[in-house]
Order: structure tokens, then C-alpha cells, then sequence
């Protein structure tokens, strides 16, 4: 499966919220072969800034030859690429890392923040699987993910921090309660990382296979600059995060 | 006319190479992950990471912080050791047809000699010492900015290798042409240069540095004015070839580097960027070449005008 | 919580300043040339054009060039000389309420010290020592990349005046920290850094440098992360103040020196980008000290958070 | 007069030939003061370019509180700047520079490349003299300047490099004809430096007072940096571009 750099052109940059937007752009081949939990690297302007963005595929049309990237203009990149329109291009560099396991049958998506976008490609391709989703965030304008995951997920559990929206608390908070009444096989979760940490301590008490996807800061996005290297808790050596990531078993990095 | 084959085939130091655009040691990988991109049968040369006698992980934290036209890296030498290099990276590059060079960083300079030792195998065309590294036998000092212990490294380098040797200057160095003489007087068959300039990001929000390690090494457009003037002042200084490198991101930037005086460029950061970076910079420096009529690369080799 | 009036007051080597925003010699010429933008009595301080014992009239040919974020200039000290500055330019500054630094260059250490003799008069602040411009006693070698040399020059200086003397210190040197301790034990009373990187660009239509004295000095964004990392180095082996600049464009820029050690920010490359930047940064540093609940700005110097 | 920097909206930026457009910013306050001769300097982008970039008004609508800047893409910066639409911003610093003296009663203007565009705004503010213009350039295609100086000249000469429009030629080559056929009592010109030279040597010969526009590489263009000083023929002290120019009587400077 060749990863390919090729200019896209914008379909669609839409405002979700005052800060977060959906990013359609046009790339069969990359829509073609993508799996969830996948990203890709784009590289926003001919100069500045200089590097590459990783952003999760957060959901493919392949009729359509679209990839969907919803994100948050957090810095400089994104609030450039949050200026572009319709017909723009920017240069995707695809698809990258690793994909989530889907040998399962009982799947609970758990998101936290924009870790909630690349679920639902995820949800997606688990149908007609039972899914259910939980996901977290500050406030009830963060939570702005239900229709997205309309008809993918049978039910959808929400807790923000302030209580403006779902339960109030901590999505491992709920969890207990979720896991009590299903037979959950797996567990998938992105988030902030005391997220992860939380949720993937909770799945190995609870004896549930858990997959998590990191963040880290990329150079390359491909596995030779060694920007994104983290502790592989199960061997010596260090595992990347953009190839042999960002998904990885709970165990092997938390 | 000769042939756009041979238009841009050079010899450096012995290194025959097909174009004489290389790659910069740390930003390639070990070659393969940029298989997807680039047809590593094309390019002047791989050099690989930074490899030294035991394996490193490197260092903790944030690697990588991006700066105006440039970025600070402090990966800290994460490599799978010497050994493992030998046994398990070089019999898969051994399929392509390109010269492998390998980027050695020790702790001492008796360190620089085994490792050129293990490294004078077949399958291996040169070694290029980074002696920009922190070390702990001269009490911190890096072998790198201080002219003898950069000439030290390279007798000793020489001792053990029948490998032509390229030691990589660093340009944190009040005079970068001194040390290059010493260098080439020391027994240098190349100088590669540069490394990066040590640089720093504090973030304003938290009041810490961005990088784990607190400095690191800018690269990328930002430092090019810097690179081109060293390799300038090096070229007017030693008879060795130069392989210059420093924010070169198009053929037009590699040209700036061979007018300097370079015989042979690298590509560092401009991979990260664009993935096929080498091969189309030796593109457009062969479509340059027709431009101006001229038949190979190294007629511009040095051909700075400058009267004064 | 002080007004927001004193909150960036600060005293500089006995220099009273409203705010640590100062402007980077050259590059804001005499300062009336900004009137029209920037209120001169609401600046920290006008660092002054590099001026000379005899008036000069440059480099001939092509003076700046655009890099990546950055640009180079070889102005070559083009100044009016030293006692026209005085008979025709200082009066008509003495009408602003803001400390004048006039920065200077001499070709031997003992010119430094007539420089620095004649502008020991009142109206003037302090002198900012340059030493970054090649001359001609010492063959060639700049007073501030030798540490004896760059001693030399403070103490020579600090017997002809009673002004605080600030010294320039030049990035282009192996160990910036040994030529701050240097200056610091030869009697500075502040340094101020960093001068430019020396660089340059070639024009690959023409084979000829882009600029007239083939070099220039690299200044501007691409510059920050060696500026910071540099004034982060200093600040660890002196006492006396550090004025730091590089790159400084906005508010956040000039916290980040603040945090690995200056006391005070120059703006220089800003300048030209956006004439009211030195105003700009001293209101946006205003504008976080508020919103950090900080009452003054000292708050911040050298308070990077390191823990290695 | 005041400088001053202001945010402009750019009301259109259109297409003369492949590689000159003319752009319209509404920059009422400098319209206002501008006179012939004077520059504004326009930061193009937030970031990169670094540097501002000078361009000649050609033109002022005080009415519509607008100027119009015609420019050819060469570079970074006029490349970036060609892809602006209407209503981007750009920062315009300006009116910059000193401007033509027009204490003069029969004035010949002479324009070479795009040298030939601020020669519009001082055509119009010569009016009601009667005015004559010459202008050169390479070929027919650079030539497009006729309509503007619409009802702005009593003539209008033309030459060309390779004879495509106009007389063959360099516009120092009509000089002699024209000048026996009208008594000018000034020469204004802005070109190519060694059309500059050449046309200021004729007027000196024929003790016509000449003045001519100069280029040079700048960063502040308000006098601060001495980027563009240039060597004074008349005095010891350099003259800087900015602001004892662009405009300076040729013996001054030539
Ligand atoms: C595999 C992966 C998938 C991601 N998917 C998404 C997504 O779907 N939606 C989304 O909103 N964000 C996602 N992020 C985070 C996103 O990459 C950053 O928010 C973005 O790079 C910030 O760029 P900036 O220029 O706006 O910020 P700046 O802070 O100006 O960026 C400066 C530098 O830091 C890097 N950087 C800053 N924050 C992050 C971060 N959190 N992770 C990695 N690098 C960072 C930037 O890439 C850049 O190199 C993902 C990150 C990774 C590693
Ligand atoms: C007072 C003045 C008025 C001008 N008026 C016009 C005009 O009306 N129309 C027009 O098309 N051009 C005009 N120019 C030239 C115009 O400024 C340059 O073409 C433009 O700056 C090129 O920018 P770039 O980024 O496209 O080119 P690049 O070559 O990428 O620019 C790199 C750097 O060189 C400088 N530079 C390059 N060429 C010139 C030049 N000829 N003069 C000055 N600086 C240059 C740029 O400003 C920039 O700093 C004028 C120049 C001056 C000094
Ligand atoms: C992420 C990264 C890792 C690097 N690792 C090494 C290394 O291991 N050994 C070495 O000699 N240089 C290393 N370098 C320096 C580059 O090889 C090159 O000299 C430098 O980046 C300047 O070139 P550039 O501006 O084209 O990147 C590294 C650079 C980067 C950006
Ligand atoms: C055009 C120009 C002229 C300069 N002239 C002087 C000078 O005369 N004396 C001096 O000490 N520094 C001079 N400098 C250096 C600046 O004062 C400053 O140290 C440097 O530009 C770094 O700051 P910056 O990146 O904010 O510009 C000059 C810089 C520029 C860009
Ligand atoms: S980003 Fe380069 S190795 Fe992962
Ligand atoms: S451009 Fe700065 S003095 Fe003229």
C-alpha cells in the first residue's frame, strides 16, 4: 500500500464551531486505500509554514473521492488552513500509520476532544457491528460529534466536565456504569492523554483489549526523522508514532 | 553535448555517485521509508542516521519544535546501534543501487575509530563523522568547535578505515574555514557542511522550553544564507571536495551551493516537507544545466563571481 | 498590583527606562525618522545608527537582501561621523523625554575609546559598543569573536567615559558564554546581543552575490532560536544585564527573551516590517503581564522553567 | 504630511498582460495626499514575504479614496501578491518618497518598462499643460500603456526594442526629432537605469532640466536603514532613495 504526497483540491472548509471546521478535499487514492485510525500530513502553504500538519482521517467517501479532516485551529497552520476555500489546494501526504484493529465484536469508542473526529470513521467502518460511543469534553459547545455519528453507533453516551451537556465528569467516569451492563470485547479510544491513561488502566482492570492513538509532534510523518518516538513498554527499542502508530495496544505505550 | 545520463554523474572522493544530491544524515531514515517516493536508484547517495557503537533511544520529550523558514530537532542520536545496522539495515539496502554512507557519532575519539573499523565492510562506500555531538571525555566540549579534537577524530578515523572519510563541520564556530584547514591537513578525503545551528523555543504560556532537551539544532531555509556563506569561505580554504547542505529546498538553492563552491549538495528538512525533494532538486538542477547550455554539473562548481 | 504606567518601568545599567523596549541600532535610524508612527517618548530607549569617529558613506552596490524569514544587510556602517551627530542630530532628539545609546565602531581599540570620550556629554545615555565590524589593526580578525580583544575595547572604553557602557556581542563565535564572561569581568555594564549572523545569497541567473559586499548580516525571525538560545546561555554565567534581540516581531517573541534571561528587548528587522512594532511589543507585553495576574515585567526575567 | 500604515481592502486586482495587473486599494488618506513621484510600500502577507515591497502610485482616485499600483510579477512577493482577490487586505505604508516638480510649462515624459506607470499620475497632474509621452519597451505586448494616458497627452510617441509597435528602436533614439519639434522645458523620466543615463545626458546637452525616478533594494522606505542610499554628485553625503527620492534632479544622482 504506497503512500502518495499529492496536491488535493479543497471541496469544502466549513465551520462546525467558532473553532473547529471540516476540511473535504479531494483525493481518490488516498479515500481508496485509507482505514480508520489512519491520517494524513498536509503541508497547508508553498512557504510558511514550513512543516506538515498530521491530521486524522476522520471519514472517507470513496464514491465521492473525499477524505473529511475535522479540526481545531489551535496554531499558526491551522488558522491558515481554516482561511482557505473551495477549490485551494493543499498537498496530502497519505495514508499514514497504522489502523485501528477491528477484530471484534462488542466495540466501545471512547473520545475525548478532537480525539473524537477519527472515531468516526472508525464507527463507520464497525458497522453493522453494536457500538457503542462515549465521548467527553469540556462543555456543551465541544460537543457539537452527534450528528456525525448519526446511524453508526447504537447508543451514544456523553459527559462534559461542567455538566452543561450529558453527565458531568470524566468519560472514565461513565465507564463502569457502561461496562456493567454490555460485553464489551474492545475498547478504542483518542483523547487527551491522562484520557487514555485513565480509560486504558480501567480496560486492563477490567481485563478489556484496549486500543489507544497518540499524538506527537511530526516531522516526517513516515518513519525516518524519529520526531515522533515513544517508549515501547513491551521491548527495548522505541516505537514510532506515525508508522508504527498512532494506533497502538493500550500495553505496548501507556 | 554529453548525455543527460552523465550530466550530472561526480566523484567525490572516490564515491561514485549518479547525481551529486544526497541526503542529509538524520532526515532520510535508513533510505527505505522514502522508497515510496523517491527511486532510491536515482539519487547521489543515501547517507543514513546517526548510528553509534551501542544502540541510544534518544532523548525524552519533545523532538521537534518548527521556527520561522526552520525547525529545532534534538531526537539525541536514536539509533539501533552499529551492529544491528550491519546485520539487519544493510543487507536490504545492499539491493539498491547507491552509495551507502553512514553517519558514525562517538563518545570519544577512540570511539570514531572502532566504529570506522566495524563500519570497512563491503556494502559501504564511505563514513561521515559528526563530531557536533556533546561528549564526556573533553569535559563537555564538543569535538566539533574545537580544531584539534575535530582533527584528532579524523587521524584517528583514518587509522582504521579504508573508506574515504567526510567529516561534517558544525557551524557554531567562530571560524569555520580554520577548521576545515584542520581537517583537510588532519587527512579528511571530504567536508559536509552544515550542521545545524544550536537554537532554542520557550513557550510563553507554560514558561518552558518547547524542546526535552531545551536546545536543539535549527535546520531549514532559515539557516541557508549561513550554510552558503560557510561553504564559500571553506572553498577559498581546502582542495577537498565539499558536500554542501543547509535549507536547500529546490535545484535553484542547490545551485547557490555548487557556485559557492560544493561539489555535491544534501537535502535535509525539504524531505520532511516534500518527500520526493532529492529526486526533483537533481531534476531541476539538469534542467538548469540545459537552460544555460552547459554540459555538466561541474561547471559550476566554485564559479562564484565575485570581483571586488 | 502597580499601574499599568510603572509596570514596565525599568533601570538598565543606571539606565531609566518606561518600558524594556528598546529599538536595534540601524534599524531605526536616529528615531525622528519613525516619528510619524511611534510616539519616541514612550519607547524604552533609541539606540542610535553605528557611528563612527569619521563620517562613512557604506558599501557600494546592493545593501539588503530578502532570506527565508529573515534578510541580509551590508549596510557598512554609512553614518554621518560622530561630531555631526552631535552638532546636528543630538539636539534635535534632546526634545524627546527618552534615553539616547549611541551605538558605535571603531577601527582600533583606542578609537573606541576617543568615540566613547567625545559622547561622554549630556543628553546621551550610554554607549553601545559594536564590535562586529571587521577592521584593520588586528588583520582582519573582529574584535567580537576574541574574547581579549572585545576586553580590550570595554576597558578602553570604560577609562574615557562615565556613561554605562553597553557591549554588542557578536553570534558568530564558538562560546558565547566565555565572551560575556570576557566583557562582564572587563568592566560591561550590559551586553546586548545578538549582532547578525553572518550570511549570504547568491543570484543563480547572474553567478554574482546578491549583495555588494558579497556577505551581509543576517537578521529577522529566521534568526530567533540562536538569539534565544544564546541569551540564555549568557544570562547563566553573568550578572550584569542582558539586552536581548533577534528576530522579535511581536509581544511574545520578546517573552520569550525575557524568560531565558534579558532584562530589557531591542526591536531591529520588526522596524522596517511594521514601524510602530516597538510600540506594538510594549503594549502587548503590557497586554499578557495582565492577563499572567503579574504586576511587573521583571517578573518574568530569567524565569524559565528547566528542570533537567 | 504624515506617513502612515493602514490595513487596505483591495477593490481589484486585474489582469493587464500575463505578468502585469493592476491593483486597486482603497486607501483614502494616502489617495488623498499622494502626489506624482511617490511610492507606497505594501507588506503582502502576514508572514513571508518578510519585507514590504515599493510600488509606484500610478494613479489616485481622491473620490473614491482609492490608488491604483501597477505592477509585473518577478518574484516571490508581486507573485503572491497576484493571486489576491478582492476585498484581501494589504498593509499600505505610504505616500512615501518626494514627488515630481512640476514647476514647468511644456514637459516631456518618458517612460521605459514599468517605469512608464507612475508617469500616469503625474501626466494627470500636469494637465491642463500640454503634455508629450514617449515611451519604449521591448515589444508590442509590453505597450499596453496607450489607454491610460487617454486624454492625459497632446502626443504620444511609441518605440520598441524590435520595431513590433512604434518606431525600432530605444526611446533615447526619438529624442533628437522631438525635441527640435517642441520646446520642452522639462524632462521627466523613469525607466531602466541606462535609459535614465542616457536620456539624462541628452537633456543636458540640450540644457533641458531633467528629473528622474529611481529603483533601489528597500527595507524601511521611510529613511531609516540607509538600504538605498545612492552616491550624491553634488555633495559629499549619499542620498537615500526613500526619501530624498525616488525623484531627483538627474545631475544630482546620474
Ligand atoms: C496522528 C495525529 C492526528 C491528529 N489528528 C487531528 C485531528 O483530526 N484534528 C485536530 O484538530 N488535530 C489533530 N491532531 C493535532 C494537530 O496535528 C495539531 O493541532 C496541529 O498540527 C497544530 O498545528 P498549528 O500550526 O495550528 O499549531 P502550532 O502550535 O502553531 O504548531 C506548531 C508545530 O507544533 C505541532 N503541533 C502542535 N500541536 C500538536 C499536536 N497536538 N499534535 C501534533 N503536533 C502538534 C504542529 O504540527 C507544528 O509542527 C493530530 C495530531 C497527530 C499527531
Ligand atoms: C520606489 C520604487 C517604485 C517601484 N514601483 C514599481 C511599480 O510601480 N511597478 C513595478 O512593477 N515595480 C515597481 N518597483 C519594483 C518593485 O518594487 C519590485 O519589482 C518588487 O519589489 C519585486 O518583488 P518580488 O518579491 O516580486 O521579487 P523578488 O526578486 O523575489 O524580491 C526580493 C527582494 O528584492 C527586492 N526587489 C526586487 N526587485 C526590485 C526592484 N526592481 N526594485 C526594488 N526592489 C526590488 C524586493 O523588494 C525584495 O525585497 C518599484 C521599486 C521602487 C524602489
Ligand atoms: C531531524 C533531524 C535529524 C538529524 N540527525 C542528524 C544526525 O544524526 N547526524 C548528522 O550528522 N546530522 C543530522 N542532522 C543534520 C542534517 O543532516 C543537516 O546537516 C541539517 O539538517 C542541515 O540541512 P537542512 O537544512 O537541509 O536540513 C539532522 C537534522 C534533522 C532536521
Ligand atoms: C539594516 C540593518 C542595519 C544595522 N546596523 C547596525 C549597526 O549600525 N550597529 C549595530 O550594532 N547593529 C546593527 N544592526 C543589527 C541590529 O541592531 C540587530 O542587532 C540585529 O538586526 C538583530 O535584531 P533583529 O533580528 O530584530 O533585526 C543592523 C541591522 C540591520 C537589519
Ligand atoms: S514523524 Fe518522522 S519518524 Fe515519525
Ligand atoms: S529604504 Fe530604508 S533608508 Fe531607504
Amino acid at each position: 500500500m504506497p503512500k502518495i504526497a499529492i496536491d488535493t483540491t479543497i471541496v469544502e472548509n466549513k465551520s462546525i464551531t467558532d473553532d473547529v471546521k471540516e476540511l473535504i478535499v479531494y483525493a481518490p487514492k488516498i479515500a481508496q486505500q485509507a482505514v480508520p485510525g489512519q491520517f494524513v500530513h498536509i503541508k497547508i502553504a508553498t512557504g510558511e509554514p514550513l512543516l506538515r500538519r498530521p491530521l486524522s482521517i476522520s471519514n472517507v467517501n470513496v464514491e465521492a473521492g473525499t477524505l473529511s479532516l475535522i479540526y481545531r485551529i489551535v496554531g499558526k497552520g491551522t488558522a491558515y488552513l481554516a482561511n482557505l476555500r473551495t477549490n485551494d489546494e493543499v498537498n496530502c501526504l497519505g495514508p499514514l500509520g497504522n489502523g485501528f484493529d477491528l477484530t471484534c465484536e462488542r466495540p466501545l469508542l471512547v473520545g475525548g476532544g478532537m480525539g473524537t473526529a477519527p472515531l468516526i470513521f472508525l464507527a463507520q467502518r464497525l458497522n453493522p457491528r453494536t457500538t457503542t460511543v462515549l465521548m467527553g469534553g469540556r462543555n456543551k459547545a465541544e460537543m457539537f460529534w452527534q450528528p456525525m455519528y448519526e446511524g453508526l453507533a447504537k447508543e451514544i453516551h456523553i459527559t462534559t466536565d461542567d455538566g452543561s451537556m450529558g453527565t458531568k465528569g470524566f468519560t472514565v467516569s461513565a465507564l463502569p456504569e457502561l461496562v456493567k451492563a454490555n460485553q464489551f470485547d474492545r475498547i478504542f479510544v483518542c483523547g487527551p492523554h491522562v484520557m487514555m491513561e485513565a480509560v486504558a488502566k480501567f480496560a486492563k482492570e477490567h481485563e478489556i483489549p484496549c486500543q489507544v492513538s497518540l499524538e506527537k509532534y511530526m516531522a516526517c510523518g513516515i518513519g525516518a526523522c524519529l520526531s515522533c518516538t515513544c517508549v515501547n513498554k513491551l521491548g527495548d527499542k522505541r516505537k514510532k508514532v506515525c508508522t508504527d502508530g498512532p494506533v497502538f495496544w493500550a500495553e505496548e505505550v501507556l | 553535448m554529453l548525455s543527460s545520463e552523465t550530466m550530472l554523474e561526480i566523484d567525490i572522493a572516490g564515491i561514485k555517485m549518479k547525481n551529486p544530491i544526497m541526503t542529509g544524515s538524520g532526515t532520510f531514515g535508513f533510505g527505505e521509508e522514502y522508497s515510496d517516493f523517491v527511486d532510491l536508484n536515482k539519487i547521489g547517495a543515501v547517507v543514513v542516521k546517526g548510528t553509534t557503537l551501542l544502540p541510544r533511544c534518544g532523548n525524552d520529550g519533545v523532538r521537534i519544535a518548527e521556527t520561522p523558514s526552520g525547525m529545532l530537532n534534538c531526537i539525541g542520536l536514536e539509533n539501533p546501534g552499529v551492529e544491528h545496522f550491519l546485520s539487519d539495515i544493510l543487507p536490504r539496502l545492499k539491493k539498491y543501487d547507491v552509495p551507502i554512507i553512514v553517519n558514525v557519532s562517538g563518545n570519544t575519539v577512540e570511539e570514531y575509530g572502532q566504529l570506522a573499523k566495524i563500519l570497512d565492510v563491503y556494502g559501504i562506500a564511505a563514513v561521515e563523522l559528526n563530531v557536533s555531538c556533546p561528549n564526556v571525555k573533553e569535559g563537555g566540549i564538543v569535538f566539533g568547535t574545537n580544531r584539534d579534537s575535530a582533527a584528532a577524530v579524523v587521524r584517528e578515523v583514518k587509522r582504521n578505515t579504508s573508506k574515504p572519510v567526510i567529516i561534517k563541520l558544525s557551524p557554531n564556530v567562530t571560524d569555520i574555514a580554520d577548521m576545515a584547514v584542520a581537517v583537510e591537513e588532519a587527512g579528511a578525503d571530504a567536508i559536509s557542511m552544515i550542521n545545524t545551528l544550536i537554537g532554542m523555543v520557550i513557550d510563553v504560556d507554560t514558561w518552558k522550553p518547547v524542546l526535552g532537551n531545551i536546545t536543539g539544532g535549527l535546520s531549514g531555509p532559515a539557516v541557508k544564507p549561513v550554510a552558503v556563506r560557510m561553504v564559500w569561505q571553506v572553498a577559498q580554504v581546502v582542495k577537498i571536495p565539499i558536500i554542501g547542505m543547509g535549507g536547500i529546498m529546490t535545484a535553484e538553492d542547490a545551485i547557490e551551493f555548487f557556485l559557492a563552491g560544493a561539489s555535491a549538495v544534501a537535502i535535509g528538512t525539504a524531505n520532511f516537507v516534500n518527500p520526493s525533494a532529492v529526486e526533483d532538486v537533481a531534476k531541476g538542477i539538469q534542467e538548469y544545466l540545459v537552460k544555460k547550455k552547459l554540459t555538466h554539473v561541474s561547471q559550476l562548481i566554485g564559479q562564484l563571481k565575485v570581483n571586488k
